[in-house]
């Protein structure tokens, strides 16, 4: 596939745009339909898209494995360390309220970090599923 | 800080293992991650007994997440009921992690050693945070997480016995339709209630009288939970993921997924619905009751003529879990209290009976049928000492926990005018003798292999050895099993009659 | 409204359509494109009935990642599947139990789209009111998501986390890495 | 009416959906089928869900400032946001189980795989050994 030069070209005038509508949804989730989840899928299809038309080991040079099982943990991470700072700063685990100056701005701040680490883990998780499924020949058809 | 500590642990028994399972996954260091899983574990298991001393002070703890008060928020409900189950699962994950330092390395190749930890964690963790959850769909979530990571622990197995991996499909494919089924029917009760909180569920069902999907979504919640507690005739992934799972898999999911589930069972039941219900009564008299008794006979036959050992004890499994929806099914405040007790009793005997066989498996390189265990019982004295005083506790033998658990259930039947279910149990108790004795003649009195020159390995028998003195003394002492059950399922019944 | 209940009733028969399709393919890829397009169409009934966040999701996963999953494991898998020869008899029964449980219990399901049922009534109205006033976000779907039911999207998180694990530790399994385990357990029995 | 009928229509077809979902998972004896068939399942269980959902008049539960809009029931399409995710993690672990099965055995057919467990079973009780017999077609 990576003869064709209109799938390359297209490609590559197509991966800055997706990402950005992907950071769009992800951050206009409070306004409108999106949020943390559908910008994961779609930020991580822009580098699916790269590693079918580049193939699968450009695709890993422009986004390393060990980056992305770090990025996959990092998500969960930072969606649990919300929950216990608000912990430590001494109210339930997750309430939002005690993150900001006042109620509603502690809300904002803690909706817009948790659909973040969302964000960031369901894309890498995709990520790291296709690099998985496309990878399987080289490591299990040894027999 | 101790204010913050006292005041979440409901929450810190959940959070702390599944926090670190995020953790231990970027860790390179094979050794290094078992002791952050360890370290996490003991951590888990002290804030379970902080929490089970905290419950008794307060009866009840209701714990709302985000601070948002139920039924519009999450909330965690800890009683004295929900207690009992923590304790083994937070027990029982603890002895098998420090049984897994040996035996994890030697199944599984080592740079998927981390991310084993990590869903080792999360099964846990999953499992913990079903039992402690008061939501009906907070509780699909946790259901989920915590049978991903075993379907994922099951299949690790393959990289041993190719079966693993079919065992592993088995098991996430009828999962999953059992939790499917388990959603249908909360969408049905949420259809006609509009709640999602178990306890304003239970408020709103009370008022509703004579609907049709009232029943159904009852149905479809109860047979979904069946299939992840391996009740009889839905209990067919059960045997195949046990026996090829990774050794130390097989322990710890023998011991805690299906407590977790029949503790669900046990909920859903008493709690949610109302036991004076004709609804709930008949479930118990003709569904609940006639199932445990196929499942005790029947579970005990195929273990019978079962010649794989692993096999054999997952069939063992299924008759035991027979008797603990007995003991739920004749619905009494005694007969609840003793299924608790044989909750927990069970989870000691079937995990180091599971123990002491695998560690076997670490020292000969072979599938472990009943031919291979000739001899062996002189060849690995401390692990088959420990072994034959489980097998006897199974059996129900005076001076074990197994013991204890079988005199409850049969007094609680005999006090609910069922002399015939006492006689069925000891009628299924006796035969249960055929397929122990077997194993045991075969590893002490059949000549065996020579010159083996097995030394027993302290890490793997040292758990073992705790489980099997944990045994003994719950059958000298049962005091404390006792009370907590009684005082549970005083909760758990109590309150509505 | 009946234009409406029109449009649902026309978007469900295509799905009936699919889902008989399926039932009679015995073509590995006609199933995984059919399955895609299901998803589609259950996305369009989900946006005819107001669920639009849902409706993007199932856009993006049931019709996006799921299928891109399905073809990159189809590359492996043979491409048709076999007759089966057992009897269907069994698995056809549980079938209609399942569906005429849920038909007769259909009379006392709430109505559609009646306001006045306690599914609408109940804490939903709490919601409503507490975006605006508690959180002050526009979207309820992402208030409720995010801060009133946080913990269930924490789980959701953590369960995508286990499934990219799983699969990671379950396809990285390299054969030669296990025979050379083997073998050390082999000098581990002698020595 | 004609408005009770449609509304019938589309709780039946949703379970006739469900059962053809169902059908497939436990009738069919092809592992990759199955996979289709608890996605098929699971998607109609969504629908039946978020009609619960659904007000008549309402509109998409994101908030305006028009007075007295009636928005439609947000709670459960926040649950079935997540029953989707745990949907597509369960699709995914299945088909890499499928992809192992099928490089472990050859086939992804059910009975292909259980006579194959059958031969290994057979051959570990009697020969004591762990053979396993291989037949590709």
């Amino acid at each position: 596939m990576d003869k064709n030069p209109i799938l390359r070209i297209a490609t590559k005038i197509l991966f800055a745009p997706i990402i950005l509508f992907g950071l769009y949804v992800q951050f206009h989730g409070d306004f409108g339909p999106g949020g943390g989840f559908q910008a994961g899928v779609i930020i991580a299809s822009a580098f699916i898209l790269y590693a079918i038309v580049f193939g699968l080991e450009k695709g890993k040079e422009l986004f390393p494995l060990n980056i992305n099982l770090f990025l996959l943990a990092l998500g969960g991470i930072l969606y649990g360390g919300v929950g216990i700072a608000s912990m430590l700063l001494g109210e339930e685990f997750l309430s939002y309220n005690v993150l900001g100056t006042s109620n509603q701005a502690g809300q904002h701040i803690g909706i817009l970090l948790v659909e973040f680490g969302v964000g960031l883990t369901v894309s890498n998780v995709m990520i790291a599923l296709f690099y998985a499924f496309a990878d399987f020949k080289t490591s299990g058809e040894t027999k | 800080m101790t204010d913050i500590i006292i005041k979440n642990l409901p929450i810190l028994v959940v959070i702390c293992p599944l926090m670190m399972s995020l953790i231990v996954v970027l860790i390179p260091y094979n050794f290094l991650s078992w002791v952050i899983t360890l370290s996490t574990t003991f951590i888990t298991f002290i804030f379970s007994l902080l929490l089970y001393q905290e419950v008794y002070l307060h009866t009840s703890i209701s714990y709302a997440l985000g601070n948002w008060a139920p039924p519009l928020g999450i909330e965690y409900v800890i009683d004295k009921v929900s207690i009992v189950p923590i304790i083994i699962i937070s027990l029982i994950s603890f002895i098998t992690t420090i049984f897994s330092s040996k035996i994890m390395p030697a199944e599984i190749n080592s740079s998927s050693i981390s991310k084993v930890y990590s869903l080792w964690l999360l099964a846990i963790a999953g499992l913990i945070g079903l039992v402690t959850t008061g939501d009906a769909f907070n509780l699909f979530v946790f259901l989920e997480i915590s049978s991903l990571a075993s379907v994922a622990l099951v299949a690790m197995g393959g990289q041993k016995d190719k079966q693993g991996l079919v065992a592993a499909y088995n098991y996430l494919v009828l999962g999953a339709v059992g939790a499917t089924l388990y959603v249908i029917g909360v969408g049905l009760l949420y259809g006609i209630t509009g709640t999602l909180n178990l306890a304003d569920l239970s408020k709103r069902i009370a008022e509703i009288n004579d609907n049709k999907a009232l029943i159904a979504g009852f149905g479809f919640m109860i047979i979904g939970i069946m299939v992840k507690a391996a009740v009889f005739p839905l209990h067919i992934w059960l045997p195949r993921a046990y026996a090829y799972a990774p050794s130390a898999v097989s322990v710890l999911l023998a011991a805690t997924a299906t407590k977790a589930s029949l503790y669900i069972l046990a909920r859903i039941l008493f709690s949610v619905f109302d036991i004076s219900d004709t609804l709930i009564i008949n479930t118990l008299q003709y569904v609940i009751l006639p199932l445990s008794i196929l499942a005790m006979f029947a579970g005990t036959i195929m273990a019978i003529f079962e010649k794989d050992i692993k096999r054999l004890l997952a069939h063992s499994s299924i008759a035991q879990i027979g008797y603990i929806t007995l003991a739920f099914a004749i619905g009494t405040k005694a007969s609840v209290a003793a299924g608790f007790i044989h909750l927990f009793n069970h989870a000691l005997i079937k995990g180091a009976l599971f123990m002491a066989i695998t560690s076997m498996s670490f020292y000969i390189n072979k599938r472990i049928t009943i031919n291979n265990l000739s001899g062996l019982g002189r060849e690995m004295p401390i692990t088959f000492v420990c072994f034959v005083i489980c097998s006897l506790s199974l059996a129900g033998i005076p001076l074990t926990a197994g013991f204890i658990s079988k005199l409850y259930i049969i007094k609680a039947s005999i006090s609910a005018d069922g002399i015939w279910i006492a006689m069925l149990i000891l009628a299924s108790s006796a035969l249960s003798v055929v397929y122990l004795w077997k194993m045991i003649e075969a590893l002490w009195f059949h000549e065996g292999p020579k010159n083996l020159l097995i030394k027993e390995n302290s890490l793997v028998y040292i758990p073992l050895l705790i489980i099997t003195f944990l045994n003994i003394y719950f059958g000298l002492d049962a005091s404390l099993v006792v009370n907590s059950s009684f005082e549970a399922s005083e909760q758990l019944l109590g309150a509505r009659k | 409204m009946i234009s409406e209940l029109i449009i649902n009733a026309f978007l469900v028969s295509i799905m009936l359509g699919i889902g008989i399709a399926l039932l009679k393919s015995r073509s590995v890829i006609y199933t995984v494109l059919l399955t895609s397009a299901y998803s589609l169409v259950a996305a369009l009934m989900f946006i005819s009935l107001d669920a639009v966040d849902v409706a993007f999701t199932e856009a993006s996963v049931g019709a996006g990642i799921s299928t891109i999953l399905f073809l990159a494991a189809m590359a492996f898998l043979p491409r048709e599947e076999e007759k089966n020869v057992t009897s269907q008899v069994f698995p056809a029964i549980v079938c209609l139990v399942l569906g005429g449980i849920l038909i007769w219990c259909s009379y006392d399901l709430p109505q559609i789209g009646l306001a006045s049922s306690p599914i609408h009534q109940h804490i939903v109205p709490e919601y409503i009111a507490g975006s605006r006033n508690d959180i002050g976000i526009p979207n309820i779907v992402t208030s409720v998501l995010a801060s009133y039911r946080g913990y269930d999207t924490f789980g959701e998180t953590i369960v995508v986390f286990t499934a990219g694990i799983a699969v990671l530790a379950i396809l990285k399994n390299n054969k030669k890495e296990v025979k050379k385990l083997k073998s050390k357990k082999k000098v581990l029995d002698n020595g | 009416m004609i408005s009770s009928s449609l509304g019938v229509w589309n709780y039946w077809v949703v379970f006739l959906l469900m059962m053809i979902g169902l059908f497939l998972v436990i009738g069919r004896k092809n592992l990759l089928k199955k996979i289709v068939g608890l996605t098929i399942f699971q998607t109609s269980v969504f629908l039946l869900y978020i009609t619960f959902g659904k007000i008549q008049g309402g509109t998409a539960p994101i908030l305006n400032n028009i007075n007295n809009t009636i928005y439609s029931n947000p709670l459960p399409h926040v649950l079935i946001l997540t029953a989707i995710v745990v949907g597509v993690a369960t699709t995914a672990l299945g088909l890499s189980l499928v992809l192992r099965i099928n490089s472990e055995y050859g086939s992804i057919e059910e009975d292909d795989i259980s006579a194959q467990d059958l031969v290994d079973y057979h051959d570990l009780i009697e020969t004591n050994k762990n053979v396993s017999v291989k037949f590709k077609k």
